[in-house]
């Protein structure tokens, strides 16, 4: 029972994601890029900065990697919480 | 559309890396393999998202001694960069998990290690 | 006062984090001063989603444009697409931002006493207003990649709260489900983005409303993130894992997770609504949401009844219960391109489910928190092997019948106004809907009696002879809640026509909220 | 612990790789690269020394308190920085146009100037201490655990 689910599950999952890729713009000929030719545009003159990478990363999208650097923090934490010792130093000694 | 598909074969292989990543999280017990292939999962979209923003015979976005022509577009590189970064982060937590779940239960199998039921 | 207003938006998300990087460093000097600036920090944010909301009820939706010479200029100079991310609060994020402060709020009061044994005290509080302001970045952002960004910090940190405790196995298990689950909806919500981006180069909701074409590339899109979100609230087929996940955490942490499947809830709304308003094939996708709706309160209120753990009972019952705010809105959706019926019982209808997620994030949370205070000192969660709770705990048994009351929708409380305000819109689309929510309600009511009176009545048994009233932080945490039920008791159509319409006309017309960024639509 | 023929060269390398590192996190404007990519390569450093000389003698010098300082300070570095934009709007460029980082290269390709970008370098530094600090705190919290010892509070 739960191999035939996981079975059909996977299949439509496939079919359907072959055909979204069959679907989109051929590789390397995007329909539409005006976001991308403004930042490719404007990013020096706006950001100062020749990497326009990131330009985008630090400046038109900063908001991504501060939560970008929050997740990490967060991972960072939560594995030191995780790996703690669950006694204190003077009850075990 | 058959012209393309040489071309697409980028797209192609991030929707094979997503399929085989599908069929490792639902059959497999292992708690290493469910995290692999998670990891695989992400790889493939990540690998979607970046070959979205690929212009044919473009420079990479960066101003610095380039050379004439165009630009690939440098959104979806950043998108990717932060999805990246995400994963580790989400891996090295996971991982942290089934450590403690190893510990707990000296089992990776995802039946055997099972506490919570009903 | 002004530019408090103009920049709440960014505040309320970033105070909560500025909060979270200074709480391990002052956490190393005091504990008390850690916890005194732990809950500081919520009261201002609190504060400030109170001031947005107010003004956004009389000025309308707030944009702010991060980086950009001035916060509304939300497109470039000479250029029609929004390049920089974008901030965007209207009825219904300011609706579900309320929730979530008040909410946070009692549960870091509530962790204060919860936790105090435990070890690890500083990264827990770390880590509890990171999951803050990942729910505020949800509910604010207007933009599809920062919204993957906030889901994922909401739940990475949720998963590390959910194991806190590690010397047990069923902690480690549940963590582990949530954020396996969490990785692979989120990693589906990428990829939904992607298909987007791809199409129209942008990643703006606003913009991306406007300009959808509804392809089949759109659609596979909308699947994959219905689906996404779907199973981050745990929705019937998709729930396995969320009273494993949601049983095994601090209670505190449980009333805030039932929060964080709101806020998916919301992302959902956001997306049938806005993103895909214009052009959505409403009747079937509103059908799809029905259907699963009913299944999900059906199945939820039988599995609950087996239960024996008190925390997992309740769980089932939360999954329940988000059944019916999806029905609510799912009728909206079907009507949605009807004025008249939307006008009839359609409005109504949607009303009812957002009126609903308001009291659900009321009184699930005490309940859970009442479940915390009987682990508190009982040390299980098994209801049968308690009893006799109330001669000890009365502050704990009187809330718990507050909250019991409430779910199961006995008049005059604030569950009887809003399952009332569904059954009557929601029997004029279909009388099968209706009924089965009665009957789901029933069953609430009898197995929240079981649970009483296996907990609370009966003789004292000689075991728990020490228990005592939990400490003072948990009962303050259980009255705020309480408040907020007994508020909505004596003023429901006040907070009706003050906070729940205007969500609902949010939802119902995307128009708004797409010209906010983009300028009036030619 | 490896051989000391392994240990004689990763204590050389170790400085190489660093300063690798350091150079693609201060030039994360100009050339490809940045702070997370910069720290990424200095943290392959530190697996390496945790391979060659092992958790136990790591610790001696790299310790998990410290490292969870240095990374909330990265941290709140990184906010702050786009807090002080505030004045116009969060996340502004404020040091474009002032001497500091604030000078604007002419449109096209060009040489490259460090003294460009505005706030962008300071987040890249501030970015790369953050991800230093965070990825080796969590390599070496990883590997302490596994060998039989939990991390202090």
């Amino acid at each position: 029972m739960r191999q035939v689910t996981g079975w059909i599950v996977l299949i439509v999952l496939v079919v359907f994601l072959i055909w979204s890729v069959m679907l989109i713009h051929p590789f390397g000929y995007p329909d539409v890029s005006d976001m991308d030719d403004y930042i490719i545009e404007n990013s020096q003159e706006e950001t100062g900065s020749n990497n326009v990478v990131a330009a985008v990363l630090f400046d038109y999208r900063g908001l991504d990697t501060l939560g970008e650097a929050t997740i990490l923090f967060t991972a960072v934490t939560g594995v030191l919480l995780l790996l703690r010792a669950s006694k204190r130093k003077e009850e075990t000694s | 559309m058959m012209e393309h598909i040489p071309l697409d074969f980028p797209f192609l292989a991030a929707a094979l890396l997503v399929g085989i990543s599908f069929y490792i999280i639902i059959f497999k017990k292992n708690l290493i393999k469910l995290i692999m292939g998670i990891a695989m999962l992400a790889s493939g979209v990540n690998l979607f998202l970046v070959s979205l923003g690929y212009r044919a015979g473009g420079n990479a976005p960066i101003y610095t001694d380039v050379p004439e022509g165009t630009m690939v577009m440098s959104v979806p590189q950043a998108l990717t960069l932060t999805s990246i970064v995400i994963n580790v982060a989400v891996l090295a937590l996971m991982l942290t998990m089934v450590i403690r779940i190893y510990r707990h239960t000296g089992s990776l199998d995802s039946e055997k290690s099972r506490k919570l039921k009903g | 006062m002004a530019a408090l207003i103009t920049h709440a938006p960014i505040l309320i998300i970033a105070i909560p984090l500025l909060a979270a990087f200074l709480t391990p460093l002052i956490g190393m000097a005091s504990s008390k001063a850690r916890n005194a600036f732990v809950v500081v920090s919520l009261i201002f944010t609190v504060f400030l989603v109170f001031t947005l909301a107010k003004d956004v009820a009389i000025n309308g939706i707030h944009v702010y444009t991060l980086g950009a010479a001035s916060p509304d200029l939300s497109l470039p100079t000479g250029f029609i697409v929004p390049v920089r991310i974008i901030l965007e609060v209207d009825g219904m994020a300011v609706f579900f931002s309320i929730i979530w402060s008040v909410v946070s709020l009692a549960a870091a009061i509530y962790s204060l006493s919860h936790i105090a044994s435990e070890t690890g005290q500083n990264r827990f509080f770390t880590l509890l207003l990171l999951m803050v302001m990942g729910g505020f970045g949800l509910m604010f952002t207007g933009d599809l990649f920062n919204l993957f960004v906030f889901l994922e910090i909401a739940s990475i940190s949720g998963a590390a709260l959910i194991a806190y405790r590690t010397k047990f196995a069923d902690t480690q298990e549940g963590g582990f489900k949530y954020i396996v689950v969490s990785a692979i909806a989120s990693l589906m919500v990428l990829f939904a983005v992607g298909l987007l981006y791809g199409q129209y180069n942008s990643l703006n909701i606003a913009y991306l409303a406007q300009v959808i074409q509804y392809t089949m590339l759109d659609k596979i899109a909308l699947a994959l993130f219905l689906i996404a979100f779907a199973m981050k609230t745990g929705m019937v087929p998709l729930h396995l894992w969320f009273p494993d996940a949601y049983s095994v955490a601090p209670a505190s942490i449980t009333g805030m997770l039932v929060i964080t499947s709101h806020a998916c809830m919301y992302a959902a709304f956001r997306i049938c609504f806005t993103l895909y308003g214009s052009v959505i094939n409403a009747p079937v996708v509103g059908w799809i949401i029905i259907i699963f709706g009913l299944l999900t309160m059906f199945v939820g209120v039988t599995m609950a009844v087996y239960q024996k753990d008190v925390m997992r009972f309740m769980s089932y019952h939360a999954i329940s219960q988000l059944g019916y705010m999806w029905v609510g809105v799912g009728v909206g959706l079907a009507v949605l391109g009807n004025p008249e019926l939307i006008a009839t019982y359609g409005r109504d209808a949607m009303s009812g489910g957002i009126f609903h997620i308001l009291n659900h994030a009321m009184y699930k949370p005490l309940l859970f928190f009442t479940g915390g205070a009987l682990f508190h000192y009982t040390g299980t969660r098994d209801l049968t092997k308690m009893g006799g709770l109330a001669h000890k705990m009365k502050w704990t048994t009187i809330l718990y019948i507050i909250g019991t009351l409430s779910i199961s929708g006995i008049p005059p409380l604030n569950g009887f106004s809003s399952k009332i305000l569904i059954y009557e819109s929601v029997y004029q689309f279909h009388p099968i809907l209706t009924i089965t929510g009665i009957i789901v309600s029933i069953l609430t009511l009898a197995s929240f009696t079981k649970a009483f009176h296996s907990a609370f009545m009966g003789a004292e048994l000689p075991e728990y002879k020490g228990v005592k009233e939990v400490p003072r932080s948990m009962i303050i945490a259980m009255v705020i809640l309480a408040a907020g039920i007994i508020f909505i008791t004596l003023f429901p159509s006040l907070i009706v026509d003050s906070t729940i319409h205007p969500a609902a006309d949010a939802l119902i017309d995307p128009k708004p909220y797409i010209s906010a960024v983009t300028g009036a639509i030619p | 612990m490896l051989t000391k023929i392994v240990r004689t060269v990763a204590n050389q390398l170790i400085l190489f790789i660093v300063i690798f590192g350091l150079y693609v996190i201060v030039h994360g404007h100009i050339t490809p690269g940045g702070g997370f990519q910069g720290g990424a390569v200095v943290v392959s450093g530190i697996v390496m020394l945790l391979v060659v000389f092992g958790s136990q003698d790591l610790k001696k010098s790299l310790r998990e308190r410290v490292l969870s300082i240095t990374e909330s300070s990265g941290a709140l570095m990184f906010i702050i920085l786009a807090f002080i934009g505030i004045g116009v709007v969060f996340f502004y460029n404020f040091l474009l146009g002032t001497p500091i980082f604030g000078r604007i290269p002419d449109f096209g390709s060009g040489p490259g100037d460090i003294w460009t970008g505005g706030v962008i370098p300071l987040m890249n530094i501030a970015v790369g201490i953050k991800v230093i600090a965070g990825l080796s705190a969590v390599v070496l919290a990883l590997a302490l655990f596994s060998g039989g010892e939990e991390v202090e509070e």
